[in-house]
């Protein structure tokens, strides 16, 4: 295919297929780094105090949380929404940018897509521990009983079920239809015996037959175009909890495609976030190169935008509504007891991501890792505004309370980030973190010594 | 594949697609070509056909929301009608979020299963793996022989186009 | 020609409007909404070119020139615009102009809605779109001359100023010019909501003209993939426009309060057939049309799909404006509305036109052209 | 469809019977049948129900094990053989603690008293209570309860330590020593009478002593007409009312009938448009203070003084001169002119237990011709019998070595009295000292025996509140413990051999049969104990004349006091009053009706004095050395006053009650004889620390919202609507996406007047003890955790130094579009086809959702297993010890018990509704107006809560949702609540 010379390589170095497998296959094999052992440890202590938290939260009860009978949700469904939000870079990546036909995709989607699985787990966990009867939570399934009695489709949060686990699934083999030609790779290079018949279970008998290939190709792009919309789906549904309510702040029309664009937003911070690091420690910054980084901070750009767009007509649209309760809402959340999360919130959203209209800023690897951090605070911020602040004044202030997270909350969003890291670090351990036969495919065309023959 | 056949592999997805045109103009029986990565214009090249997964998707997807659609209001209007907030018994607008989330789960995994149950791939899947670097870098043909002697000729064909390691699997 | 006729059709409209003794609410109403609806095609030919442009992609490159054209119907709506506003559209258009009649909230309202803020916000808005459609297309035509790529860049760097700058202004006029029409009621997504119709009704406009200029025997190069592509645009963005128009409709339909539900209620009892047509035109017919893989490719099916698309649109517009401009006892679809649209789409045709005889049709000289030329699509 | 909807409701709601089934039982026998089947039942699911059963079962074990046996006790409404377990019977009695009378009706099921209710026999109360009569209730089943007799801190028998009494009494009756018996203020005959033959055989004296004295106000009326008394007042033939920090809605005398008497003339309900007018003057802000229509900020010191002047500007109006001008420190004049305006039909009263202030208001009320009219002493009050001086001589004469033996009965001296260490040193010398306690408490450990009384719910009593009003009190369950009702121990120690019932009975028949126009006493008794009550007619007989001489010098020595000193003023709280309630949970738990704190007592500061002293909320303070106590900044208050509740700071009482907040009877000192609650020669000490205060309502503003309306009756009488024209502009608005569900046979409603609401928390701590609302303790309410299911917000408006006060009463509005059952994923939560708004527990997940989405926010959630009804053991949260099989004896068996992790909240009393209508199948007939009624409503003294079916338009309901004043809370939002409030009117016309 025709690349017009004006564009950026998006592989850098002298490399032939060869090459690339080798170098993508490298952090899978070995004993791993003191660094990555280091890693494991400290995401492991952060998770066995998430597993004391959970202890505590079902023992004992909900009691153990901050919460009070005005906010009803806190610290549990903030960071549910957030780390839904961070689940849909992996997606978007693979599927709207493929329908987009962004070629720089191909070296991030692998680790994008993992990060999203397992950022969903994260998430998953949040709505099943805040539940007051956990042990009860099957309840919430529409399954044949002696009472007849279903669920109530009318209810957002059963929406999220439905959305939430139809997303991990999708996710799931989307990503896992993807890897079969990289583990038949991983098979192929395999020099144990174990290892050998492992991958070979893995990889479903992959030989990498055109036919095969043709089906693959077709099975991909299919997916892609169920999951697009199914992206916009899961954040528009989590926004459902929210904007289908009476609550002033929480019930705003704007929220679905808002939400979308936060999730992307934040989901590519948590990306960039990750890759920085990855592509640095793992030794495949010939693969993920800066302009890899730079098109992330693009969409960075594009979505904080819209986000920040968002927050505004909301601020207006509460004022322009007359409605006065509205109008307290957003009063109360830029100059209320909350006003400091709101504008933690702003200045990461919507301030720091516009540094990345300067190419120097988008360019530099340690002004977009800080940046990216930046972006993952806030888009946390963000829903800990709409969450506590909506609710801790309401309709009848006699009614108004304050919240503020017990340690045992601490424990269960520190606990999901320790399990997400332990996850990613296995992860990149057992699987190859780049699509390896997706670079291959577009290795001379986007090459760094493009050859500029083409075929057709 | 209990048929006789030679292969032999190219180190480029450009010399392999001038290799198979070539081949198949000499009436070559090409049994399969393997690649370390979906070459473009092979498909076209060996003659498939378009695939109908899109149909398996699209008929999995009308089943899904069809499903999604009508048990819900089966339940809402006879299993077990609830009067909650007010709403409607048959209330259309709070079905769709469960309607599309199944057309979608349907759709994905029906095409998911047709592909792999078609190709006979799955966990454990027993295939022949004709050259370890077939998922690393060489790019390999199949050639049917179809009669005694005609084996010949396939390999003279298979080295004028620059063909490399040209096994018969006997 | 035939855009001069539709032109005079539209002024036999017009003058029957009158002499038909039809009400100035309904005439006001039908003008504006025509300005409106083809100043956003004008803006949205602009947004073709711009966004593509920043995403630097390559195959929409050979029909570039037609958004840039659209982009010329922006200052000849703006003026047709400020003519009907002046003329006194303003006092049947909008409620809260009558400033003696205003209950509590409007009276809140008062430091946005008045006249004078009114009419600032609208020549900023048209400053910046004329400006920016300015540099642009001078920009692009400098590109194709000499091809330096320091134009590229130029090109981009404006592009990013106008998207930015639409982004803002789509919306706040969206409010200004359409929302405020139902002065009490409010809905966050509203701007979202009119651009994504505009969006889709600008892509099929550029579809169908260059659909045009190759029967008349230009534009050669676009082919079968680009087809195939403002297909899917097509097609994605109908369902883009439907997801927007169900979360609205789903979220007030859901928390039923009356301050949202006025909207809605006044809608599904007095223009119900409009309500539901709209979303089938607007939705249903393109998703199904257009699903089929090999559907995008066919001229056939595309190039009605794209008229659909039009007309599903100005439906849609007409279910946002008259119910409150109008109301439902005077509101109707005549010879007014349609042969006024035909006068605009007249009008708006021959500025195109004129606009795609000033410069070469194809940007031979585009550091993307080559790509464009040998782009071909798969799915 | 109708019954295939509730198809899986039908196996446990009883109202579906065979149509053939004609048994005369009917369904009581179904009921039976169910109870059997229950009881084998013995699935998961229904664990809860059981161990509320097994609690019955265990009750009637305690009960058997008594050797007592309850003889021919008379159910109020169902006979003897008609006894059906499941069924409630109920018990005409009275509840009476020195301080609040109420006769009642106690409801008891499968032998166990659950609830408490008016006695709507009675012309006083009418069936209206107040917090401490609903939660008294929760007294019986008290865990620090004594048990058994105890002789010199030890347990002992009966028999043992009757006989050591006896023997020390003959003793002391042989050396010619003196007796005494210190108790409350007795208001039964017949006890008065036992005590009477007591002291007969024993000679010696009873003395009284009543913790909130009205000494000074006996002896203003001995000065005034001649006789120590104290007159009936009544409130609802007064037109203006001006009080003098008479705390008559919530502390002052017999507060239950004065809100009665008090609503019955402020109700706009019945077209007519006129309502008395009510000022009020104090320092420290009241509950009756805050429901005043104008509340004139005065400072304690400075009431003498302008009580004088009051009678000075009056005397003038009334053309009586000779006296000399007299400056007010407040503006008195309109005051004057308004009450003159109105003669014959105004009320002043004051509360001080000051003698000369008092004799001023009985010269004012004298001048007003309050006599006769307002005012009636003929019929006179019983309660607060108590001569503060004879009190102060008994501990002198104790100190002093010359008692010999002391029966301390009702009474808690050691730790109420003002200078209870004299009290306790003055104990020690008294030779034989018996205590008579029902509860725990500081006096008792100090006395030689320990003789425990019977909970009143287990006695045999009787009372006369008023000449000419009577009630009886009966056992409602077998003595729970080895205790035996004072009474009888002084009848055992007399060696009388009559039980005390039949004493009562002999005392009837003697003393009160010929009153009444039965033909034979048996009949007289037996309805008499059946309908508690017993009214006479009877008057005093004896003419008083008034004599205004000593008013008159009383005004002359009037002089004001110093208003730049600090005040302290202490008083008595709604919840624990003083103290005797203390160990109560749902009294502790109970949030102050002004300050909406709970668990504790705590300084009141005005703004102004904060601010000045640099005190912020919460900052610890001492003041008159009664220790370290925080301070809460309360908008209203007088700049100087500050104020602090008695009852609290108890060291020997059960778990709840000890250590919680700090004695305040300490600063009580005897001024001219009479207990002085207020004292002046405080300092306000800072200390520097922190202490938080657990309220349930930490904002107080409405924000300018519509949530309380009101208007002046000015306003209101020209135009109804006035206050609340929003709503017209609202309904207007009111468009639906989707039609309203029809509701065909009963829709239920409730409607609130705001205008009869005093914010007395008898409904809170109705509903709790109704439908088992556990108690969460101060931790969890200072969480903003508490589980009330109805709360009474309060909000102040305008001025923060002199704010108007609206309440509002919340409860679930049982909105038909419920924004909280949409939300629900399990279905948890749905509409009745009533029209309720119902929760299915056993369904729920605790997802929150619910509350979250509740605009109202009466949403509660089970945070923790506060009543251990979880599965895993170990996790209770039960600080006020809630849960111990004692106190579980309080529940109600016919509502469920909430698990950990599920929400619950108000069900219109949903079990009260289904038994009406069972009881109205069985009887084949319809359903009437005013069959259902909810606890709160019940409990309601001022009838300000209204409850019936919407859809029957003659219904008292359905008239108020067509009163002009009907709102229904944030209505804007289309949540078509079922709740409705009326607008709060107050009297501004001068």
């Amino acid at each position: 295919m025709y690349v017009s010379p004006i564009r950026e390589p998006l592989i850098r170095g002298e490399k032939n297929y060869g090459q690339v497998t080798k170098d993508i296959l490298a952090p899978m094999a070995g004993k791993p780094s003191k660094y990555w052992y280091l890693g494991i440890t400290l995401a492991g202590i952060a998770a066995l105090f998430g597993a004391w938290a959970t202890y505590q939260t079902i023992y004992y009860g909900i009691g153990t949380w901050g919460l009070n009978k005005t906010v009803g949700w806190g610290w549990g469904i903030t960071n549910f929404v957030w780390w839904v939000g961070i689940g849909h870079a992996g997606t978007f990546i693979s599927a709207i940018l493929l329908l987009f036909r962004q070629k720089w995709r191909t070296s991030i989607n692998r680790s994008a897509e993992a990060m999203t699985l397992i950022a969903i787990a994260c998430a998953g966990f949040f709505p099943l521990i805040h539940m007051g009867r956990l042990l009860l939570g099957f309840f919430i399934f529409p399954y044949p009983n002696t009472r007849a009695l279903w669920v109530n489709f009318n209810s957002p949060l059963l929406w999220d079920v439905f959305a939430i686990s139809t997303y991990f699934a999708v996710s799931l083999i989307f990503w896992y239809v993807g890897l079969i030609p990289d583990l038949g790779t991983v098979r192929d290079k395999a020099k144990t015996k174990i290892r050998k018949a492992i991958y070979s279970f893995l990889s479903f008998g992959w030989t990498g037959s055109a036919r095969h290939w043709s089906r693959h190709e077709t099975v991909s792009l299919i997916l892609a175009g169920l999951a697009a919309p199914l992206v916009l789906s899961v954040h528009t549904i989590v926004s459902f909890d929210f904007a289908t309510s009476v609550i002033p702040g929480w019930h705003t029309t704007i929220f679905p495609p808002y939400f979308v664009s936060g999730a992307v937003f934040s989901g590519f911070a948590m990306v960039l976030t990750l890759l920085i690091v990855a592509r640095k420690a793992l030794n495949l910054e010939e693969y993920i190169t800066v302009t890899h980084i730079e098109s992330m901070n693009k969409v960075i750009i594009l979505t904080g935008s819209i986000v920040g767009i968002a927050y505004i007509t909301e601020f207006f649209m509460a004022w322009y509504s007359g409605v006065e309760y509205e109008q307290y809402a957003f009063m109360n959340r830029a100059f209320g007891p909350y006003a400091w999360a709101y504008w933690i919130m702003m200045t990461c959203n919507v301030v720091t991501p516009q540094l990345f209209w300067f190419k120097k800023i988008r360019t530099s690897l340690v002004a977009t890792f800080i940046i990216s951090i930046f972006v993952n605070i806030g888009m946390w911020f963000e829903r800990f505004v709409i969450v506590v602040t909506s609710l801790h004044r309401d309709f009848l202030p006699s009614s108004w309370t304050m919240y503020s997270p017990s340690l045992v909350e601490v424990g269960l969003y520190v606990g999901t980030i320790g399990l997400f890291f332990t996850l990613f670090l296995l992860f990149i351990r057992v699987f190859p973190v780049i699509a390896i036969a997706e670079v291959k495919s577009v290795l001379k065309s986007s090459g760094d010594h493009k050859k500029t023959a083409h075929h057709e | 594949m209990n048929k006789d056949y030679i292969t032999a592999y190219y180190n480029d997805e450009d010399e392999l697609l001038k290799a198979v045109r070539q081949l198949k103009e000499k009436g070559l029986e090409i049994l399969d070509v393997l690649t370390p990565f979906p070459v473009h214009g092979l498909d076209k090249v060996l003659g498939m056909r378009r695939s109908r997964l899109t149909r398996v998707a699209f008929w999995g997807g009308a089943v899904g929301a069809a499903v999604g659609f009508f048990f819900q209001a089966w339940v809402f209007t006879e299993g077990y009608p609830l009067n909650f907030g007010g709403k409607p018994f048959f209330a259309v607008p709070s079905f769709m979020p469960v309607t599309f989330e199944l057309a979608v789960l349907f759709a994905a995994f029906s095409m998911v299963f047709a592909f792999l149950i078609y190709f006979k791939l799955g966990p454990g899947a027993k295939t022949v793996i004709h050259d370890e670097r077939i998922t690393d870098d060489r790019f390999l043909v199949v050639v049917g022989i179809r009669k005694e002697g005609n084996q010949q000729e396939i390999e003279q064909a298979l080295k004028e186009t620059g063909a490399e390691g040209i096994k018969h699997n006997a | 020609m035939a855009g001069i006729a539709m032109v005079a059709i539209g002024l036999v409209a017009l003058v029957y409007g009158w002499i038909a003794g039809l009400e100035a609410d309904r005439i006001y109403a039908n003008l504006h909404l025509n300005s409106f609806y083809f100043v956003s095609l004008g803006l949205i030919g602009l947004f073709f070119v711009a966004v593509h442009s920043i995403a630097e992609s390559g195959w929409q490159v050979s029909m570039q020139r037609v958004g840039e054209a659209m982009s010329l119907f922006i200052p000849v709506g703006g003026i047709l615009m400020l003519i009907i506003f002046l003329s006194g559209g303003m006092s049947h258009l909008f409620e809260w102009t009558h400033e003696d009649h205003l209950d509590h909230i409007l009276l809140k309202k008062v430091p946005y809605l008045n006249q004078p803020f009114f009419y600032v916000r609208f020549f900023v808005f048209f400053a910046g779109w004329v400006l920016l459609a300015w540099l642009i297309r001078k920009t692009s035509r400098q590109l194709d001359m000499n091809g330096d790529i320091q134009y590229f860049h130029r090109l981009r760097k404006y592009s990013a100023f106008y998207v930015v700058f639409l982004a803002i202004t789509s919306v706040v006029s969206s409010w200004d010019w359409l929302m405020s029409i139902d002065a009490h009621w409010f809905s966050t997504l509203y701007g979202w909501y009119v651009f994504s119709s505009m969006l889709v009704t600008g892509f099929s406009m550029i579809l169908i003209f260059v659909f045009v200029l190759q029967r008349m025997g230009y534009l050669k190069q676009v082919n079968d993939e680009h087809i195939h592509d403002m297909g899917k645009y097509m097609f994605g963005l109908s369902i883009f426009w439907a997801y927007l128009w169900f979360s609205q409709y789903m979220l007030i339909w859901y928390a039923n309060i009356p301050e949202e539900t006025i909207y809605f209620y006044e809608r599904l009892k007095y223009f119900d057939t409009v309500f539901y047509l709209n979303l089938i035109v607007n939705f249903a017919i393109p998703f199904l049309l257009l699903m089929p893989r090999n559907a995008k490719r066919v001229y056939w099916i595309v190039i009605p799909v794209a008229a659909i698309i039009f007309i599903g649109h100005w439906l849609d517009l007409y279910q946002l404006i008259m119910p409150g401009a109008v109301g439902h006892e005077a509101a109707g679809i005549g010879f007014l509305e349609i042969g006024l649209t035909i006068g605009f789409l007249g009008l708006f045709m021959l500025v195109t036109f004129w606009g795609l005889s000033k410069a070469p049709l194809v940007p031979k000289n585009h550091p993307f052209y080559e790509e464009s030329l040998h782009y071909h699509t798969n799915y | 469809m109708e019954q295939k909807y509730f198809r899986s409701l039908e196996e446990l709601k009883l109202d579906v019977r065979p149509e053939t089934d004609n048994k005369p039982l009917g369904d009581r026998q179904f009921i039976f049948e169910m109870q059997q089947e229950l009881k084998k039942s013995t699935t998961a699911s229904r664990r809860d129900f059981l161990k509320v059963f097994g609690f019955t079962v265990a009750s009637a074990a305690i009960a058997s094990s008594c050797e007592q046996p309850v003889r021919k006790a008379i159910p109020l409404l169902i006979q003897p053989d008609e006894i059906v377990p499941g069924k409630a019977s109920y018990y005409a009695s009275t509840f009476f603690d020195g301080i609040d009378y109420c006769p009642v009706v106690v409801k008891v099921r499968d032998g166990r008293p659950i609830k408490i209710e008016g006695n709507k026999a009675s012309s006083l109360t009418q069936g209206g209570t107040n917090a401490r009569t609903q939660a008294a209730v929760l007294g019986l089943y008290d865990n620090s309860r004594y048990r058994q007799p105890q002789a010199a801190g030890k347990a002992s028998s009966w028999e043992e330590v009757d006989q050591a009494i006896i023997s020390q009494l003959n003793a002391i009756k042989a050396k010619g020593g003196k007796v005494v018996v210190l108790s409350g203020t007795i208001i039964s005959p017949s006890t008065k009478a036992v005590i009477n033959d007591f002291l007969t055989q024993y000679p010696g004296e009873h003395i009284t002593y009543d913790v909130l004295s009205a000494s000074a106000m006996r002896h203003a009326n001995k000065l005034s007409f001649g006789k120590a008394f104290i007159p009936a007042y009544h409130f609802d033939k007064a037109d203006v009312i001006v009080s003098f920090d008479a705390d008559f809605l919530g502390s002052w005398l017999t507060p239950v009938e004065f809100t009665k008497q008090y609503s019955k003339n402020r109700k706009l309900t019945s077209g007519e448009k006129k309502m008395s007018r009510h000022i009020h003057l104090e320092g420290a802000m009241s509950v009756t203070g805050t429901n005043a229509d104008k509340r004139i900020q005065l400072h304690p010191a400075q009431e003498k003084q302008t009580v004088a002047a009051l009678y000075y500007e009056l005397q003038n109006l009334a053309g009586e001169s000779g006296t000399k001008q007299i400056e007010s420190p407040v503006d008195v004049k309109a005051i004057a002119k308004e009450l003159y305006s109105k003669k014959a039909k105004a009320l002043v009263v004051a509360g001080t237990n000051d003698a000369e202030t008092q004799l001023m208001i009985n010269g004012i009320n004298q001048l007003l011709q309050s006599y006769g009219n307002t005012i009636d002493t003929s019929i006179q009050l019983n309660i607060r019998q108590a001569d503060d001086e004879k009190v102060q001589q008994l501990v002198a004469d104790m100190n002093a070595g010359k008692i010999d033996a002391v029966f301390l009965y009702d009474v808690n001296p050691a730790y109420d009295y003002p200078e209870k260490d004299k009290f306790v040193s003055g104990l020690a010398k008294v030779g034989l000292k018996v205590a008579m306690p029902v509860v725990e408490e500081e006096t008792a450990p100090l006395a030689d025996f320990i003789c425990p009384d019977h909970h009143f719910l287990e006695s045999w009593n009787d009372a006369q509140i008023k000449t000419g009003y009577y009630s009886l009190a009966q056992p409602a369950i077998r003595p729970i413990f080895k205790t035996r009702q004072a009474q009888q121990s002084f009848l055992v120690w007399i060696g009388s051999n009559l039980d005390f019932r039949s004493y009562i009975k002999q005392y009837w028949e003697s003393n009160l049969f010929a009153q009444s126009d039965n033909l034979t006493f048996t009949g007289f008794w037996n309805s008499k104990l059946h309908d508690g009550v017993f009214e006479s007619g009877q008057k005093e007989t004896e003419v008083l004349t008034f004599d205004s001489n000593a008013a008159l010098q009383a005004q002359q020595n009037a002089k004001s006091g110093n208003a730049d000193q600090m005040a302290l003023v202490v008083y008595a709280n709604v919840a624990v009053g003083t103290g005797k309630h203390a160990n109560n949970p749902w009294l502790q738990e109970l949030p102050d009706p002004v300050s909406k704190a709970c668990w504790d007592n705590y300084v009141s500061v005005s703004p102004k004095l904060a601010s000045e002293l640099g005190l912020k909320e919460f900052d610890t303070v001492n003041v008159g050395n009664i220790g370290e106590l925080p301070i809460l900044i309360q908008p209203g208050q007088e700049y100087k006053t500050l104020s602090v509740a008695l009852g609290y700071g108890r060291e020997k009482a059960g778990v709840p009650a000890t250590g919680v907040g700090k004695n305040a009877f300490t600063q009580i000192s005897f001024a001219s004889g009479h207990m002085q609650y207020v004292r002046y020669d405080v300092s306000l000490e800072k200390l520097g620390g922190n202490y938080e205060v657990a309220r349930t309502q930490t904002h107080h503003s409405m924000e300018g919202r519509a949530i309380v309306r009101n208007t002046t009756l000015e306003d209101y009488k020209q135009n109804p609507i006035s206050g609340n024209e929003i709503r017209e502009e609202i309904k207007k608005h009111l468009k639906t996406l989707y039609p309203k569900h029809q509701y065909d046979g009963f829709h239920w409603g409730m409607a609130i007047d705001l205008n009869s609401c005093t914010g007395c928390n008898a409904c809170v701590v109705a509903c709790s003890a109704e439908n088992n609302v556990p108690v969460v303790g101060k931790e969890q309410v200072l969480m903003a955790r508490e589980m009330h299911w109805i709360r009474i917000d309060r909000y102040y408006k305008g001025d923060e130094h002199n704010p108007d006060v609206v309440r509002q009463p919340v409860t679930c509005q049982h909105c038909d579009n419920a924004p909280c059952e949409n939300v629900c994923p399990v279905a948890a939560t749905t509409h009745s086809n009533e029209g309720l708004n119902q929760m299915a527990y056993n369904r729920c997940i605790g997802t929150r959702y619910c509350n979250n989405n509740c605009p109202y926010k009466v949403r509660r959630f089970n945070f923790y297993d506060y009543n251990g009804a979880d599965a895993m053991k170990g996790n209770e949260m039960d600080p006020a010890e809630m849960t111990t099989d004692l106190r579980r004896l309080v529940l109600n068996p016919d509502v469920t018990i909430r698990a950990k992790g599920v929400i619950e909240k108000c069900s219109f009393c949903v079990q009260r509704i289904q038994e009406k209508k069972l009881e109205a199948k069985t009887e084949n007939r319809q359903l009437r107006d005013g069959d259902v009624v909810p606890a709160c409503a019940q409990a309601c003294p001022s009838e300000a809560i209204v409850f019936g079916n919407l859809n029957d338009k003659d219904s008292k309901i359905a008239r108020y949702y067509k009163d002009e004043r009907n709102y229904h809370l944030l209505e804007e939002l289309h949540t078509l609540p079922s709740v409705g409030y009326l607008t709060k009117v107050k009297n501004t016309t001068v």
